[in-house]
């Protein structure tokens, strides 16, 4: 029972081993000196032998891989140029944003594009499967922000009915009612992943119900709701439960762009800000801790996939 | 050349919807072929005098806040959109394509390479394409390149597992029997039947690429400002929201229907494949 | 009447490294299999699915990798044949395989998968000549030129198999290994494909391995037919000793267990046959041990050897 | 037990059709196993599916014809409405034991779903009706199987539990596509051993389709021969082996290698076989038959009645070779 989970383990972890080199080497690929890159051009000669002796950038490249490796592991990612506070502090600011905006267009995601794309397969062929398809399709095809930008002009602007940027955090005056800032912007976030995981989730109903199996299930003479939600619908969603991985991936993405659109204190935003200002610590830090999330999530799917499909072991 | 060309139509034949895709990139190609002609006015000339006027019979998608006739900017900004898919499409398949291929029929290479691209596919999308920007910096090709990277991971993947199928094939192992070598393989079994998989995968390459070099141009660091490119328009048009919302329709509008277009001419081809193939195809990522 | 010997095969293995939960398995596929192959002989394999027929064929041809023994063809080793060596054994021993729709490539023409040997070893002139050979090997196997412009999907199961047996027969080779020829056709394509293969060999000269689990096949094409089980070769003798006196227990088994085609004739139902043991858990010692009515200890414990027990009849069995 | 008359299937619109299946009709009494059997493409599974009313919507439709089993015609009634009018008295069991059971459901829920479905049981009861099932079809250790998935056990065992699973719907006649054509010759054999045992010891009907005649003869009671849609011979099997009425029989039977006669050539039908709906008049076989004459291509084809339950659809059948 072990080998599956401790073998998904190893090989996440080996992947972030690899991913990790990358993001070291990072700030070596920018043009001009380390030093002054994660210094900033200001900076002054102490700092620059402080920092030297720290990251061990007169060593060779492997130890001074090392000597990062052990101070991101103590949670020092260093420290940002624009804020001159360590990179971690001003990332656990976003956080919350982030994760929250991330939760609540995994709900959306999940409540409108599964049981919709389970109806379309359902009702297949119909115009209503075709309109809902055809839907999914464009929403997949719209660039997020414009959706993010409309969705500001008609429930904003005109209605007035809910705020178009900023977010005050839940645990500040307002409480809960602040989450009302992230619905919009969870929204434009859900539109285009939804429509994924619709298509995705039609798709694999209507191959399921071309298996051999599902043919026996309504030989037995069991009802068709019964032969759709238990024999079809349960192996269909193997497939979708494999797709939540890359979606929350496309999430990540989307959201560096719904947060700029929506001025929401997040990570996303806070690369942007970061490129532009060329705060490089930060943004090293940023794609870090984002990695980790990603890999974690889809160490997560594949752990789960090993008991929705009890064939796994044999892989 | 009537025969390959009426086998390629034949899909989108039966299809009305389909057959509009195709026909709206056609209107594409030549918008950005014959963009001299097509638009009425020189897209980047400032008028202060014709600031933010509405849709008009004389600028028929209004003006922007410099006065520049924003159907013109329309216009332009078809060939960077041509430019950035057929860029970002040709560069994932040169690199991805030889990448998955080799992968599939030399283990040891495989291995080490489609770890590589495990890798690469461990950053989201658009972060890998930003990580990409700040290193190698802004402007048309860097952006080509950066998203070019990101779809050169799934290609590859995608025909590292079609490539693996197909290398299991009967005739693949007849020909092995008869002493083909890897390069007669890959020249007469292994490419000829990728080519329409492959296609499948241009066509949302194309539309994704469309997305993401929006959102690199909605973020400042994409193509410059002087190129009139239809994600900056939207980035510009963002603080006359509700004063010019015109500003805003068309230039999201093009996009759309690009991209929507592009993923319906997938769709149909994706629908003639071979059913082993068909899921497989599934794995792309915005 | 073993006529001179063709080809010589001596303790072929082949194993397989399989993943199976978590774990990586080593299986047999082939365990010290030796045969010879006469001149003009067609010889028969039978087998239930995973007995490792296929696998000696793909090892005799090199399509998989065979871990030890050695496969004669005059004096070549095959196993280790390099360059011209290889060359002269990839026209010389010809491989036709069972699915008609998955041994042609869909995006070649006919013409061009008959002459793919050709193309590879440069064996054509010019194009006339190729163009020659084209029609010359499918008029052999009973389609005309007309077929060489066009492709395997307008094409029938039965055409496409004779289109395979072209490609095969195109340099004139000594041997042909045809691995479940006529499974996928149906019966009465299959009596056309068997005749023809039987014509092709007079015609020809041809040696032929011929490997089928269809005994009323295989009876009727081989002169001499092999028994395998579990990747071993358990019995080998000529067909008419096989069909009518079989002596190792599988193949009596294997004989019983056939549905001739004779409603006179019916298995007395109920007989013990037992489940093939999976290729994971293979007993010590014979194989066939906990499926054998004659079983002693000794079968438990010692793996049997092929030895002669009759003049042309070889059995890998204790007790018989 | 089970009258089939007149069964047409056809594909395409109402309007514009062609039959894949053409005016079939059969009986199959109590205890008794008829064979039906043809090459691919003769329409043998389309009439299996017709039968046991699994037409898919949007695919081949059901033109005409009755079924009825034990007076009550179920044409056109998906098995679940058959059940809930209590005339659900046939199950299937098909060709493929590696597809054909739901890989993410362990084998005893398979059984016990159907066994809720017809036999109302419930909890214990029915776990223990599922155990003996699967003992019926001589699956070792059958406790212990319940809780085993599809893809830990093989192609025999899996054919098996199909068989389990048609016993739970309480039939009286079972439907078997094909059910041993994936499965070794060994394997096979059991297999038709059980299914012989289950109709002596239930009274159970079978309808066996196969394209293997070795099986016909070692199984089948009756047998009833189909090409290009149509039943062209019906008759006893042992008689039907004997005298065999109808050109294409003929030629199927004598296609067959036969070891006793190892080496000589084998006789084949010419030409190709007949595309559904190619043939419009006359007889489907004609353009291959060796006795072929003017008439056989025009007019309809009556049946030639050459014993009181042998008869063939050929204006001219074969005489009985002297015995």
């Amino acid at each position: 029972m072990w080998s599956y989970a401790l073998h998904r383990t190893a090989a996440a972890a080996a992947t972030l081993a690899a991913a990790s080199v990358i993001i070291f080497f990072f700030i070596h690929f920018i043009p001009g000196d380390p030093l002054y890159v994660l210094l900033g051009d200001s900076a002054t000669p102490d700092q620059v032998d402080a920092l030297r002796s720290k990251f061990g950038l007169d060593q060779p490249i492997v130890v001074q891989y090392l000597r990062w490796l052990a101070n991101v592991a103590r949670g020092d990612f260093g420290t940002s140029i624009f804020f001159q506070v360590p990179v971690l502090r001003v990332i656990r600011d976003g956080a919350e944003t982030s994760i929250l905006l991330a939760s609540i267009t995994m709900i959306w995601i999940t409540l409108i594009g599964v049981p919709i794309g389970v109806i379309a397969a359902m009702r297949h062929g119909s115009w209503l499967d075709q309109g809902l398809s055809g839907v999914a399709m464009l929403l997949a095809s719209v660039p997020t922000f414009w959706v993010g930008l409309y969705l500001i002009l008609v429930f904003a602007a005109w209605l007035g009915w809910l705020p178009s940027s900023g977010y005050p955090s839940i645990f500040e005056q307002g409480g809960l009612a602040n989450l009302r800032y992230l619905l919009l912007p969870s929204l434009t976030l859900a539109a285009p992943n939804a429509a994924l995981i619709l298509r995705l989730t039609r798709a694999s109903m209507l191959d399921v119900a071309r298996e051999d199996y599902v043919r026996t299930a309504r030989a037995k003479g069991i009802r068709p709701a019964r032969v759709v939600f238990r024999h079809i619908l349960r192996n269909a969603l193997l497939a979708v439960v494999s797709a939540f991985g890359f979606t929350f991936a496309a999430l990540i993405s989307e959201a560096v762009v719904t947060e700029t659109v929506f001025a929401l204190p997040g990570i996303g935003q806070l690369v942007v800000q970061s490129i532009l200002r060329r705060d490089y610590p930060v943004i090293q830090g940023i794609i870090l801790v984002t990695v980790v999330l990603y890999l974690s999530v889809n160490l997560l799917v594949d752990l789960s996939y090993r008991f929705l499909d009890p064939r796994v072991e044999l892989r | 050349m009537s025969g390959a060309l009426r086998s390629f139509l034949a899909p989108f034949l039966g299809r009305p919807i389909a057959f509009l895709g195709l026909i709206v990139l056609v209107g594409l190609a030549t918008a950005a072929i014959f963009a001299p002609m097509l638009a009425p006015y020189d897209p980047s000339r400032l008028e202060p005098v014709a600031r933010l006027i509405p849709p008009s019979a004389a600028h028929w998608f209004g003006t922007d806040q410099f006065g520049r006739d924003t159907f013109s900017r329309v216009i332009y900004g078809s060939r960077l959109a041509l430019l950035i898919g057929v860029g970002v499409v040709s560069f994932a398949l040169v690199t991805g394509v030889p990448a998955g291929v080799l992968s599939a029929l030399f283990p040891r290479f495989g291995r080490v390479v489609m770890r590589m691209i495990d890798v690469l596919m461990s950053f989201p999308a658009l972060l890998l394409a930003l990580g990409l920007i700040v290193i190698i910096g802004q402007g048309v090709t860097n952006a080509i390149l950066a998203i070019g990277v990101v779809y050169l991971t799934t290609t590859s993947r995608i025909t590292y597992g079609l490539t693996l199928r197909l290398r299991t094939e009967t005739y693949v192992e007849a020909a092995n029997s008869m002493g083909a070598g890897a390069v007669w393989t890959i020249r007469k079994h292994i490419l000829p039947n990728l080519i329409s998989p492959l296609l499948v995968q241009a066509s949302f390459v194309f539309a994704f690429a469309q997305l993401s070099a929006a959102s690199l141009d909605f973020l400042g660091l994409g193509a410059p400002p002087e190129i009139p490119s239809w994600g900056n328009m939207l980035a510009e048009s963002r603080i006359f929201i509700t004063r010019a919302p015109w500003l805003l329709f068309f230039p999201g509008l093009s996009i759309a229907i690009t991209a929507f277009s592009l993923n319906l001419v997938g769709d149909v081809l994706r629908d003639r494949l071979d059913p082993r193939f068909r899921e497989m195809l599934n794995g792309n990522r915005r | 009447m073993t006529a001179s010997p063709i080809l010589h095969v001596r303790n072929l293995s082949t194993r397989y490294t399989v993943k199976r939960g978590g774990k990586m398995h080593e299986v047999e596929a082939v365990k010290q299999v030796s045969f010879t192959l006469g001149r003009g002989e067609v010889l028969g394999i039978v087998g239930e699915s995973g007995c490792g027929k296929t696998s000696v064929a793909r090892s005799i041809i090199r399509l998989t990798r065979a871990d030890g023994g050695e496969v004669l063809f005059g004096d070549t080793n095959l196993l280790t044949a390099r360059s011209d060596d290889l060359r002269k054994l990839r026209l010389k021993i010809r491989m036709v395989f069972q699915d008609p729709f998955a041994s042609l490539n869909p995006r070649r023409s006919i013409g061009d998968s008959v002459a793919e040997t050709g193309d590879i070893h440069g064996l054509f002139q010019n194009a006339a000549d190729r163009g020659r050979q084209i029609d010359k090997a499918l008029r052999d196997v009973g389609l005309d030129g007309s077929f060489s412009t066009r492709f395997p999907h307008e094409l029938s199961g039965g055409q496409r198999q004779r289109v395979g047996i072209a490609r095969a027969i195109l340099p004139a080779p000594d041997i042909v290994i045809a691995d479940e020829p006529v499974s996928a056709l149906d019966v009465s394509v299959q009596a056309q494909v068997l005749n023809l293969l039987a014509d092709l060999r007079e015609m020809m000269g041809l040696s032929m391995i011929f490997i089928s689990h269809d005994l009323g096949v295989v009876g009727h094409v081989s002169d001499r037919v092999a028994v395998m089980y579990m990747g071993r070769l358990v019995e080998i003798a000529a067909t008419r000793e096989i069909i009518d006196r079989p002596v190792h227990p599988y193949t009596r088994t294997l004989m019983a267990a056939r549905p001739k085609p004779d409603p006179a004739f019916r298995i007395k139902s109920g007989i013990e046959i037992g489940e093939p043991p999976s290729q994971f858990e293979r007993p010590a010692g014979c194989p066939y041990v906990n499926r054998c009515s004659i079983a002693t200890a000794r079968c438990a414990a010692e793996d049997p050897h092929l030895r002669p027990v009759a003049s042309d009849r070889l059995i890998a069995c204790h007790n018989v | 037990m089970l009258h089939v008359s007149d069964l047409s299937v056809a594909i395409g619109t109402r309007s514009d059709f062609t039959d894949i299946v053409s005016s079939v009709s059969f009986e199959i009494g109590r205890g008794e196993i008829l064979g039906l059997v043809g090459e691919s493409g003769c329409g043998k599974s389309m009439t299996s599916l017709a039968l046991m009313g699994l037409m898919a919507e949007g695919g081949p439709w059901i033109r005409s014809g009755r079924v009825v089993l034990d007076g009550f015609n179920v044409i056109d009634m998906p098995p679940y409405r058959r059940v809930e009018s209590g005339h659900g008295g046939i199950a299937m069991i098909f060709q493929e034991p590696m597809s054909s059971l739901n890989p993410v459901l362990k084998i005893g829920e398979q059984i016990e779903e159907a066994l809720a479905v017809h036999e109302g049981l419930a909890g214990a009861g029915r776990t223990r009706k599922a155990r003996e099932l699967l003992e019926m079809v001589r699956i070792p250790d059958a406790a212990l199987q319940l809780g085993a998935y599809p893809h830990q056990l093989s192609g025999g065992m899996r054919q098996r539990v199909m068989i389990a699973i048609a016993l739970a719907c309480r039939p009286k006649v079972l439907i078997a596509d094909e059910p041993t054509t994936a499965l070794d010759v060994t394997v096979q054999a059991q297999i038709l051993s059980l299914l012989r045992e289950l109709c002596d010891t239930l009274g159970l009907s079978i309808l066996f389709i196969t394209h293997d005649l070795g099986v016909v003869a070692q199984l089948v009671d009756r047998v009833a021969v189909m090409y290009a849609g149509r039943i062209v011979e019906t008759a006893p099997v042992l008689q039907l082996f004997e005298h065999r009425g109808h050109p294409y029989t003929e030629a199927l039977l004598s296609c067959l290698p036969d070891p006793a006669r190892p080496l000589r050539r084998l006789t084949t039908i010419a030409g190709q076989a007949a595309r559904p709906g190619a043939i419009l008049r006359g007889c489907a076989f004609a353009p291959r038959c060796p006795k072929i004459a003017e008439i056989c291509t025009i007019e309809a084809v009556p049946y030639a009645q050459l014993s009181s339950d042998h008869h063939a659809l050929c204006r001219f059948p074969l005489a009985r070779p002297p015995s």
